[in-house]
C-alpha cells in the first residue's frame, strides 16, 4: 500500500514517451526510489492516481501486467486540465503515483478457461495489462480471443503490440473500425464491435470474457454475450466512474453501497445487475 | 462505565476558557453574527452565545476544516521534492457549546474518514479536539436526533457534557478518557454534583421515524422515479445542505501554486453535477432528482449498511438553510409512508 | 388568496397551463414553491406577505420545463426577472403565463407586452432605504470597508446557494466550473472567496433585477443585495439603463454610448 | 509535448548592454518545458535565423519564444522562419525585450529581471498556443482610391493598368487636386498642367477605372478582400450623360462673383461653374449655396440656354454601393489658410498672400491670365518678399513638422517673378533651405546666381503697411542678426501644410488611425510607409504626411503594388487569430447558453445564431457561432462572454492567464 | 518604505498603446522596471477576472491602457471596456479596495512617458 499518508504520492520519472495518437500517450513510469520499486507490487486491473504537482490529479489504470516489474504504463487522452499537463511532461520529468487502487481481474480463477477480450477506442489499457498478463502465463489457459474495435484507423492505440498479437497463432485478434473510419489499406474489419463479436461468434462454452469501452458500446455487447450463452458472472467489465480520492472516502464513486474504486472498478455483469443502475 | 457526575458554576467555565486559551488551545463555540449563530474561535466565555437552538453550520469544520492541506511541493529543474503535512503542529481544539447531536455526528464522521483505511490527518484533528458539549434545553420542529438514536441529553461522541441547571449552574457529565483529563486540568473549577435531576431541564423531541425502517424503505425505492422527481423539483442544486450538514464528508482535492505549491482538500457536495461528471461527458446523475435521492440513500441506506454508521444525527441544519425549503424530516416521513 | 386558487384551478382543468408555480404553506410558517398539476391542488395556494422567493428561477430547471406550459405566481420582482430572461433570448413569448398579484385579485399576463405594461406602471428603482444603506457605505471610510467585507467573505462556504437561488443564473457551465484555466480557486480560501463574489456581480451587472434571493439564501447571512444594488445604482445613474423593463432591450454592459464618463481615465 | 526553444537576441548591443542576456539564456533554460536556450548576436539576421530551424528540426521543438524586439517588427520574420522548418507559425511568439526593456531602462539586474520575467511570460504563453492555419477569404478584386489628386490618378492608373477594376472617388467637382492649381513645378520648371492633364484624360478614358467625381465615401463595412462601400454622388443639378461640355451656362450665369475655389479666392465664378478648363470630367456643376434659383427660387436661365437641357434642378444626392477588395487613401493635403500670423497682416493686407494664391497669379489660366499683378491694385509689384517656415517648425503654433516642399516652391516662386518682372527685385527670409531632391540644390542655387533672388537668412517679426508699401521687418543672422527692413510691393507666406479639412471624419469612416496633426498613420514609419493598420486600406500622397509630387507619385505606385499583390492571388490568406465559440460531445453540445449579448458587443457583425438540433431533428439548443470571414479578432466579446464559452485564438483565455501567471511569479517558476 | 518594488503589470491594446511603448523605446524614454506589459488584441478583450487574478498574484498595481475613443483600431474596443471599468471600478471601490491601484489610460501613439508617473502614483 502506499506509504504512511494516503494522499501523499510516490515519486515516479517518466522514462519514455509513447505517442499511440495524436492526443492519446502512454508514459512508461520508473520510481525515483529504488527500494519503492522493488517493494512495489500490484495485480492486473488494478488503477492509480497520478500526480501532475500544480495541476492535480488523474485516474487510470496500469496498463502494464504485473508480470513485468522495475516499471508501470498508463495511456491517457488528452481531455482535461490534468492529463493535458501530463502530456506536456518530457522523459525524465517527475510525477507523482498513488496507488494501486481497487479490485483485480481474478485470472487465478480463469485457468485453463477460454478467453474473450474485447475492448473499444481508449478502453484498450485496462485490457492490455490483463491481456499482456495472461499471454505471460500462456500456458495455463484456454484460447484467447481479442475482439477492438475503433472509430478510426488512427484512433487504433497500441497499434505495435496489435500487430504483435495478430502475428502470434497462439492467439486469434479481431480488429474493426467503426463504418467510415477505415483507410484504403485497411485490412481489418469494417464495423461496430458488437456487430463483429457476433459475427466472429468465438466457442462459449466455459469462457469469460472482458469488455471494456464507452457505455454505447457495452450496452450493445452484452446482449451478444448472452446470445453466445455466457453468464453474467463471467462477464467481467471496468467502470468509468469519475474517481478523486481512490479509497473509498470522497464519495465521487459512491453507486450504490459499492465504492467504484474499492469495490471495483473491475465488476462482473451480475454484480453490476445488482447495482443501482447509477455509473 | 458510568460517566463521572460533576458540576460547574458560569464563573468557573469562563476562567475554564481562559486557562484552554492560556494552554495554548484554540476555542471554538458558537457566536452570534447578524441574525444568525454560527461557530467560530472565540476569546472569552462572554462571546459564547448560549440561548440558541441550533448554529448554522456544525463544528465538523474543527476536525474536517473547509480547506486544509494535505502536503505541499517544490519542484525545480524537474526535480520535484514533497513535504509531508506535520500533524504534530495542528492546534489542540476544544469545541465548546456544541450540542448532543454533533458530538455525535463525529462517529459518523470518523466512520467515513477512517472506513478501510485510517486517514491520519482527520484522526490527528478528532485526537486533539475536545468536545464540550451542552445538553438542549431547547428545540424547534427540524430537531429529529431522537429518530436516529441519539437525544438532547446523549453523552454519546461527547468528552463532557453540560446540562444548564439553571442559576448559572451546570450538570457536568465526565463521559471520555480525554473529557477525565480535561476535568483533572481543571482541577478545582469542577465540583462535585449534588443529585442534580438532569432529565428535567431537556428538551423533548418525539421520535418521527425508525431509521431501520427508512433504510428498508430506500432500498426499494430506488427506481420509483416520481417520487424522487416530485420531492426534488424545489430543490435548486446548491451546496448549503452538505457544507452546513455535520456528517457530510464528501470531498475534493485541488492543486494551488503552480509547480511550487500545496494539495489542498476542500469540501464538496453530490448536491452539484460536476462531483460525477465522466471524462466522456457522461454523468450518471444528470438530474438534480438524482442527486436528491443519492443524498437520502447514501445517509440512510448506504451507510449504514456498508459503514455501520447513520449518516445522519437529525440535528435540522439542512433544512434550516435550505434557500426552498427543502425539509428533511417531511421528506424523510414520506418515504417511512410511501406505498411500494 | 381564493381568487388566485380559483384562477389556477380553471387554469389546470381546462389545462391552458400544465402547470401552476405557486407559494404554498412550509415549514415553520415560511412559504415555498408549489407545483401543481392536478385541479385539486389549487386548494394549497397562498399568497401573503410571506411568499418572497423569485419562482422565475424554476422557469430555467429542465425538470420543470419538462412539464409543459407553467403559469408562476409572480411577485413584482419575477415580472422584471422574466422580463430580463426574454432580452437574453432564455424564454420565448406566450411560453408562460405571468399570475401577477394586485391586492386580492389575480391578473393573468400571458404575453411579454402585458407584463412590460404591468411593470411599467410601477415604480422599480432602489428605494429610499436600500439608497440610504448604499449611501451609508460610501460614506464609511476605504479601510473600514474592506475590513467589513473581508469579514464578510472571510464566512463564504462556497456552496454557490446564490448562484442556485439567481433566477439570471442559469448558465449550463458556470465560469467557476472552468478548470482550464482555473479562474476561480475552488476551494472556499479568502483569496477564492473575494474572487468568486466579485465575479459573481460583476456578472450580474445590468442584469440583476434586485430580488433579493441571494442573500435570502446564502445560509451564513453575507448581504449579496449590498453588491448587486451598489452596481444596479450604478448602472442607472451612470448609464441611465434598467435591467427587466422590457423583453428586446439591449444589456447595460454590452452596449455602449459615446459620451460615457471617463474622468478617471487620463 | 512542451519542448520550448528560447532564443534572445543581443541586436547587435541594443539589448546586451543594458541586458545580462547570458544569464537570461541560462534562467530561461531553467524554466519547465524549455529545452533550447541560447542567444545569439543577432538572431533576426540569417546565420539566426538559421539557428532557430536548425533547433527545431534537431530538438522537435513544439513553440519558439524569440526575446529580441517588438513582435510589431519581426513577428512575421520569425513566423516566417518556423513555418519554413515545419513548426506552425502560431507557435512562436516573440518577447519584446529591446523596446520594452533594454532600451527603457539602466543596466542593472533590476533590467535583467525584468527580461527574465518577459521571457517566462511568454514561454508560459507559447506552452498554450494551438497550431493553427490561415484562413481563406474570397478577394474582390476591385480598388477603390480616394482622393483624385496626382497621387490619386498615378494609384488609379497603376492598378487599372495591372488589370484590376478601379472606383476613384473625387470630392470636388474635378479630380486634378492641388497639382491642377500649380503654374510650374519645380525643379524641372515643367507646365503643371501639361504633364497632370494627359495623366486626368488617361483615367478619364481608362477601361477599367469608373470616375466618381463630387462624390463622397458614405460608409465602409467590411474587411480586407470584402468591403462594402457606400458613396455619395452629390447632386450635380445636371445630366452628365445629355451635357457636351459647352460651357454656355456658365458665360450665362448672372450670378458671378462668388470667390473662385480654384483660384484660391482670387478669381471669381459663376454659380454654374467647370473649375478649371482642363478639368476632368468637363462637365459644369450648380454650386447650390449661390445659385438665386436654390436661394430665391427665380432665374434658371442656365436651363434656357442649355442646348441639351442637361439642366435638372430636382436631382437628388444618390448613393452608390460597391463591394471592393482594397481602398488607398489619397485625400492629399491643404495650406493653412487661416489667419494664423496676425503679426503677418494674412487676411489684413490683401497683398499678403500664400503660396497657392502666388501660383494662381503665375499660372496662364489664372484671374490674372499668368501676368505678376498684385491682388489689391492690380499693379506690377516693383520689390515682393517670400516669407519661408510660415508656420512650419513652429511648436508654439502648434505645427513643429517641416512642410518639405515649401523651400522649394519659394526658389521656384521667385524664380517665375524674376522671369516675369526682370526688373522685379525678390528677397526671401529663410531659416534654413531644404533641398535634398535630386537636382534639387542646384535649382536653388539657380535661382539665387542667375535668378538674383537675394536670399536673407532670419525670421520676419513683422509686417505692416507704411504709406502703400509692406514693410516687412526682420533680422539677417548671417550679418550678425542686422535688423533689416524692406519695403515690398507683395508678400508671400509659405505657409505650413496641414491635413486636409475632413480627414479625420474620414479616418473614423475606415477605421484608420491617423496622429495629432490628422495625417493618417502608416503602419511603420520605415518599414511599411504605403499600408495602414487596417488591412486593405493603403496611403499615397500628403495625405499621410506633407511631401512633393515626385514622392506622392512614387508611394502611389507603392501602393498600387500591394493592391495589385493583395489582388494576384485567387484567395487572401488571413491571421486565424479570431474567437470561436465552445463546441462539445453531447448531451451538453456547448457550454453557450445562447443570450446572445456577445452579438451586440461585436463591432463587426461576426457573431450567428446556430440551431443545435437532436438526431430526431428537434431543436435542443441555439448557441452562437462566429463568421471567421468578418471576425477581426478583437476579443470585445470574449472579456463579454460568461461563461467564457467564445475565446480568441491567439490571445485565449488559457494563453493570458498562463501570462498574467507567470509574470507575477506564480506558475512556472519555483516561488 | 524606501525597497518598496511595485510590481506593475500593464494591460495593454496591442495598436496605439504597444506601439506607444515601442515608440518610448526608440526614443530612449527611460521609466522604472517594475513596469511589465502585456499584450491583448484590444482593450476590449481585457476582463476584469484578469485583473483580478493579477491583484490575486501578487501585482501592486496594474495599468490598463488602450487607444482613444474612435481611434481603436476595431473602432469600439475601447468603448466597451470603458463601460466594463466604469462599473468595475465603483465595485473594487464599493469593496474597500484602493482604485488608485488601477490606473485606466488612453495613450496614443505619442509614447509611453506618462507610464513612469502612472507607476510613480504609488511608489
Amino acid at each position: 500500500m502506499s506509504p504512511t499518508d494516503l494522499f501523499q504520492p510516490l515519486l515516479m520519472k517518466i522514462e519514455q514517451v509513447i505517442e499511440e495518437t495524436p492526443d492519446v500517450r502512454t508514459l512508461r513510469l520508473a520510481f525515483a526510489d529504488e527500494r519503492q520499486g522493488r517493494e512495489f507490487t500490484f495485480r492486473t486491473g488494478q488503477f492509480g492516481e497520478y500526480s501532475v504537482f500544480g495541476e492535480g490529479e488523474c485516474t487510470f489504470c496500469i496498463a502494464s501486467p504485473p508480470t513485468r516489474n522495475g516499471f508501470i504504463e498508463c495511456t491517457f487522452r488528452k481531455a482535461g486540465r490534468v492529463t493535458t499537463a501530463l502530456a506536456g511532461l518530457e522523459p525524465g520529468e517527475t510525477i507523482g503515483f498513488r496507488g494501486p487502487y481497487g479490485n483485480i481481474f481474478p485470472i487465478q480463477d480463469w485457468e485453463r478457461k477460454n478467453l474473450l477480450f474485447i475492448a473499444g477506442g481508449i478502453a484498450l489499457p485496462p485490457m492490455r495489462s490483463v491481456i499482456w498478463n495472461v499471454l505471460d502465463l500462456r500456458d495455463r489457459y484456454g484460447d484467447i480471443t481479442i475482439v477492438y474495435g475503433a472509430r478510426t484507423v488512427a484512433d487504433l492505440v497500441y497499434k505495435r503490440e496489435l500487430a504483435e498479437w495478430a502475428a502470434r497463432p497462439d492467439i486469434k485478434l479481431v480488429t474493426t473500425v467503426d463504418p467510415g473510419g477505415e483507410t484504403p489499406d485497411w485490412k481489418g474489419e469494417i464495423g461496430f464491435v458488437p456487430a463483429v463479436l457476433d459475427k466472429a461468434a468465438p466457442a462459449s462454452r466455459d469462457t469469460i470474457a472482458v469488455v471494456c469501452g464507452p457505455p454505447v458500446m457495452i450496452k450493445f455487447t452484452f446482449p451478444v454475450l448472452a446470445r453466445l450463452g455466457l453468464a453474467p458472472k463471467s462477464i467481467f467489465t471496468t467502470l468509468e466512474n469519475r474517481m478523486k480520492c481512490g479509497v473509498g472516502k470522497c464519495g465521487r464513486c459512491n453507486t450504490g453501497k459499492y465504492f467504484v474504486c474499492k469495490d471495483g472498478p473491475v465488476f462482473t455483469l451480475a454484480q453490476l445487475q445488482g447495482m443501482p443502475q447509477e455509473y | 462505565m458510568e460517566s463521572e457526575k460533576r458540576s460547574i458554576e458560569r464563573g468557573a467555565l469562563s476562567r475554564l476558557v481562559e486557562q484552554w486559551l492560556s494552554q495554548g488551545k484554540r476555542v471554538l463555540a458558537p457566536m452570534h453574527s447578524g441574525d444568525k449563530v454560527d461557530f467560530a474561535w472565540v476569546t472569552s466565555l462572554d462571546d459564547v452565545s448560549l440561548d440558541h437552538v441550533q448554529t448554522v453550520q456544525s463544528p465538523k469544520t474543527a476536525v474536517f476544516p473547509r480547506v486544509e492541506e494535505l502536503f505541499s511541493f517544490r519542484s525545480a529543474d524537474g526535480r520535484v521534492e514533497v513535504r509531508e503535512r506535520d500533524l504534530g503542529a495542528l492546534p489542540e481544539i476544544v469545541v465548546l457549546g456544541l450540542r448532543p447531536c454533533d458530538a455525535a455526528a463525529m462517529a459518523a464522521l470518523g466512520a467515513i474518514f477512517n472506513w478501510d483505511a485510517p486517514d491520519r490527518l482527520f484522526s490527528a484533528r478528532l485526537a486533539r479536539t475536545t468536545l464540550v458539549t451542552i445538553a438542549c434545553s431547547r428545540a424547534d420542529e427540524h430537531c429529529f436526533c431522537t429518530s436516529v438514536g441519539g437525544g438532547p441529553g446523549a453523552v454519546a461522541g461527547s468528552d463532557i457534557l453540560l446540562t444548564d441547571m439553571g442559576q448559572g449552574a451546570y450538570l457536568a457529565e465526565i463521559v471520555s478518557a480525554k473529557g477525565r483529563e480535561a476535568a483533572r486540568a481543571a482541577g478545582p473549577l469542577f465540583a462535585p454534583a449534588p443529585g442534580m435531576d438532569k432529565e428535567s431541564r431537556l428538551a423533548t423531541v418525539a421520535k418521527a421515524f425508525s431509521p431501520d425502517a427508512i433504510a428498508a424503505a430506500l432500498e426499494r425505492m430506488f427506481d420509483a422515479g416520481g417520487f424522487w422527481e416530485e420531492q426534488s423539483r424545489r430543490c435548486v442544486g446548491c451546496g448549503a445542505c452538505a457544507y452546513v450538514c455535520p456528517t457530510c464528508a464528501c470531498f475534493d482535492i485541488q492543486d494551488e501554486g503552480g509547480i511550487s505549491g500545496q494539495r489542498l482538500r476542500c469540501w464538496d457536495s453530490c448536491g452539484f453535477g460536476l462531483f460525477t461528471l465522466h471524462t466522456s461527458g457522461h454523468n450518471p446523475r444528470w438530474l438534480q432528482s438524482q442527486r436528491w435521492r443519492q443524498r437520502l440513500m447514501h445517509k440512510f441506506a448506504y451507510m449504514p449498511e456498508r459503514q455501520q454508521a447513520l449518516g445522519c444525527v437529525g440535528c435540522g441544519r439542512c433544512s434550516r438553510a435550505c434557500p426552498v425549503d427543502m425539509n428533511i424530516l417531511e421528506h424523510l416521513r414520506a418515504v417511512a409512508e410511501a406505498k411500494p | 388568496m381564493n381568487a388566485l386558487r380559483e384562477k389556477a384551478r380553471e387554469l389546470l382543468a381546462a389545462k391552458t397551463v400544465q402547470v401552476v408555480i405557486g407559494y404554498g404553506r412550509g415549514s415553520g410558517g415560511s412559504a415555498r414553491a408549489v407545483f401543481m398539476r392536478a385541479p385539486a391542488q389549487a386548494a394549497e395556494l397562498i399568497f401573503d406577505a410571506t411568499c418572497l422567493q423569485n419562482l422565475a428561477v424554476y422557469l430555467m430547471k429542465p425538470e420543470v420545463r419538462k412539464l409543459g406550459k407553467a403559469a408562476l405566481v409572480a411577485t413584482p420582482a419575477a415580472l422584471r426577472t422574466i422580463l430580463q430572461l426574454a432580452a437574453e433570448n432564455q424564454v420565448a413569448d406566450n411560453s408562460l403565463l405571468a399570475l401577477a398579484p394586485v391586492g386580492e385579485d389575480i391578473m393573468p399576463l400571458a404575453t411579454f407586452a402585458a407584463i412590460e405594461a404591468h411593470v411599467a406602471a410601477a415604480d422599480h428603482d432602489l428605494s429610499a432605504a436600500e439608497g440610504a444603506e448604499l449611501g451609508k457605505f460610501a460614506a464609511m471610510g476605504l479601510e473600514e470597508r474592506r475590513r467589513f467585507w473581508e469579514e464578510q467573505f472571510s464566512r463564504c462556504l462556497k456552496c454557490y446557494a446564490c448562484r442556485a437561488a439567481c433566477p439570471l443564473c442559469y448558465c449550463t457551465r458556470c465560469t467557476v466550473e472552468c478548470n482550464q484555466p482555473q479562474w476561480i480557486p475552488v476551494p472556499a480560501h479568502d483569496l477564492g472567496n473575494l474572487e468568486w463574489n466579485v465575479m459573481r456581480a460583476m456578472h450580474l451587472a445590468g442584469r440583476c433585477v434586485n430580488c433579493g434571493d441571494c442573500s435570502r439564501a446564502c445560509p451564513v447571512g453575507i448581504p449579496l443585495y449590498l453588491l448587486n444594488q451598489k452596481l444596479i445604482s450604478d448602472v442607472s445613474s451612470v448609464f441611465q439603463a434598467r435591467s427587466g423593463m422590457a423583453a428586446r432591450s439591449d444589456n447595460a454592459m454590452s452596449t455602449f454610448k459615446p459620451n460615457d464618463p471617463e474622468d478617471f481615465i487620463r | 509535448m512542451a519542448r520550448i526553444g528560447v532564443f534572445i537576441c543581443h541586436c547587435g548591443e541594443n539589448i546586451s548592454a543594458t541586458v545580462d542576456v547570458g544569464k537570461v539564456a541560462e534562467a530561461a533554460a531553467r524554466i519547465p518545458g524549455v529545452a533550447h536556450s541560447v542567444d545569439y548576436k543577432y538572431m533576426c539576421s540569417d546565420p539566426g535565423q538559421q539557428m532557430v530551424q536548425n533547433a527545431i528540426r534537431e530538438k522537435n521543438l513544439t513553440g519558439v519564444v524569440v526575446a529580441a524586439c517588438s513582435p510589431r517588427m519581426h513577428e512575421p520574420t520569425f513566423r516566417r522562419a518556423c513555418a519554413a522548418a515545419g513548426l506552425n507559425p502560431f507557435l512562436c511568439e516573440m518577447a519584446n525585450i529591446r523596446e520594452h526593456c533594454s532600451w527603457v531602462h539602466e543596466k542593472g539586474d533590476a533590467t535583467t529581471e525584468k527580461a527574465i520575467d518577459i521571457v517566462r511570460t511568454l514561454v508560459a504563453k507559447v506552452k498554450k498556443n494551438k497550431a493553427l492555419q490561415p484562413i481563406k477569404v474570397p478577394v474582390t478584386k476591385v480598388a477603390m482610391v480616394i482622393g483624385g489628386g496626382i497621387a490619386g490618378i498615378q494609384a488609379s492608373l497603376d492598378i487599372a493598368n495591372a488589370g484590376h477594376r478601379v472606383i476613384l472617388v473625387e470630392r470636388e467637382p474635378s479630380i486634378g487636386g492641388h497639382m491642377s492649381q500649380l503654374s510650374e513645378t519645380f525643379p524641372t520648371l515643367d507646365c503643371s498642367q501639361c504633364i497632370l492633364t494627359p495623366r486626368m484624360v488617361e483615367v478619364a478614358q481608362h477601361a477599367n477605372i469608373t470616375l466618381h467625381t463630387y462624390s463622397e465615401l458614405e460608409s465602409l463595412e467590411g474587411f480586407i478582400g470584402n468591403f462594402k462601400a457606400r458613396i455619395r454622388k452629390k447632386a450635380r443639378s445636371l445630366d452628365e450623360k445629355l451635357c457636351t461640355g459647352c460651357g454656355l451656362c456658365a458665360q450665362k450665369c448672372p450670378t458671378r462673383r462668388i470667390a473662385s475655389e480654384f483660384d484660391a479666392g482670387l478669381g471669381l465664378r459663376p454659380a454654374i461653374y467647370v473649375p478649371f478648363p482642363q478639368a476632368v470630367p468637363n462637365k459644369p456643376v450648380i454650386d447650390r449655396e449661390h445659385c438665386t434659383y436654390y436661394l430665391k427660387g427665380k432665374c434658371r436661365l442656365c436651363e434656357k440656354v442649355c442646348p441639351t437641357q442637361a439642366i435638372r434642378f430636382d436631382q437628388e444626392d444618390e448613393i452608390v454601393e460597391v463591394d471592393v477588395g482594397a481602398v488607398v487613401l489619397a485625400t492629399g493635403f491643404d495650406i493653412k489658410h487661416s489667419d494664423f500670423f496676425p503679426e503677418y497682416g494674412y487676411g489684413k493686407h490683401k497683398d499678403v498672400i500664400d503660396g497657392l494664391q502666388f501660383e494662381r497669379l503665375a499660372s496662364a489660366s489664372g484671374p490674372t491670365l499668368g501676368e505678376m499683378r498684385r491682388p489689391s491694385d492690380g499693379k506690377v509689384p516693383e520689390t515682393v518678399v517670400f516669407v519661408a517656415c510660415a508656420g512650419s517648425r513652429d511648436p508654439a503654433k502648434g505645427i513643429e513638422y517641416c512642410s518639405k516642399i515649401c523651400c522649394m516652391y519659394t526658389a521656384k516662386h521667385a524664380m517665375l517673378y524674376k522671369h516675369k518682372v526682370h526688373h522685379g527685385k525678390p528677397y526671401v527670409f529663410y531659416m534654413d533651405i531644404r533641398a535634398g531632391g535630386k537636382m534639387y540644390e542646384e535649382f536653388v542655387r539657380r535661382a539665387m546666381e542667375e535668378d538674383g533672388v537675394q536670399y536673407v537668412r532670419g525670421r520676419v517679426s513683422r509686417i505692416f503697411e507704411r504709406n502703400g508699401k509692406l514693410v516687412v521687418k526682420g533680422a539677417d543672422t548671417l550679418l550678425g542678426a542686422r535688423p533689416m527692413e524692406i519695403e515690398a510691393d507683395m508678400v508671400v507666406l509659405a505657409t505650413a501644410g496641414v491635413a486636409q479639412a475632413g480627414a479625420e471624419e474620414l479616418a473614423q469612416k475606415l477605421h484608420v488611425s491617423y496622429d495629432a496633426h490628422k495625417f493618417y498613420a502608416e503602419a511603420h514609419p520605415k518599414l511599411r510607409p504605403v499600408e495602414t493598420n487596417t488591412a486593405g486600406i493603403f496611403l499615397a500622397g500628403a495625405c499621410q504626411a506633407p511631401k512633393d509630387i515626385p514622392e506622392s507619385v512614387a508611394q502611389a505606385s507603392g501602393a498600387a503594388a500591394k493592391v495589385a499583390a493583395l489582388f494576384s492571388q485567387a484567395e487572401l490568406v488571413r491571421e486565424p487569430l479570431i474567437a470561436v465559440v465552445d463546441r462539445q460531445a453531447p448531451p451538453l453540445y456547448s457550454s453557450c447558453v445562447g443570450c446572445f449579448l456577445c452579438q451586440s458587443a461585436c463591432p463587426y457583425q461576426a457573431i450567428e445564431k446556430e440551431e443545435i438540433r437532436g438526431r430526431d431533428g428537434q431543436l435542443l439548443k441555439t448557441v452562437a457561432k462566429v463568421n471567421p470571414g468578418l471576425c477581426q479578432g478583437c476579443g470585445t466579446c470574449v472579456a463579454f462572454c460568461r461563461t467564457k464559452s467564445i475565446d480568441i485564438q491567439g490571445f485565449s483565455h488559457e494563453q493570458v492567464h498562463a501570462e498574467v501567471l507567470a509574470l507575477l511569479n506564480r506558475g512556472d517558476r519555483d516561488a | 518604505m524606501p525597497d518598496f518594488e511595485p510590481k506593475i503589470v500593464a494591460f495593454v491594446c496591442n495598436w496605439c498603446t504597444y506601439a506607444g511603448a515601442d515608440l518610448t523605446g526608440t526614443s530612449r524614454m527611460k521609466y522604472s522596471p517594475q513596469v511589465s506589459i502585456i499584450r491583448f488584441p484590444c482593450t476590449g478583450r481585457i476582463d476584469f477576472m484578469l485583473l483580478l487574478k493579477a491583484f490575486a498574484s501578487g501585482a501592486d498595481g496594474i495599468i490598463v491602457s488602450g487607444c482613444h475613443p474612435n481611434d481603436c483600431h476595431y473602432s469600439s474596443g475601447n468603448f466597451h471596456a470603458r463601460r466594463r471599468w466604469i462599473i468595475f471600478r465603483g465595485l473594487l471601490d464599493f469593496l474597500g479596495i484602493d482604485v488608485r491601484r488601477v490606473q485606466f489610460s488612453w495613450y496614443g501613439r505619442w509614447g509611453r512617458s506618462r507610464a513612469t508617473s502612472a507607476c510613480a502614483a504609488w511608489a
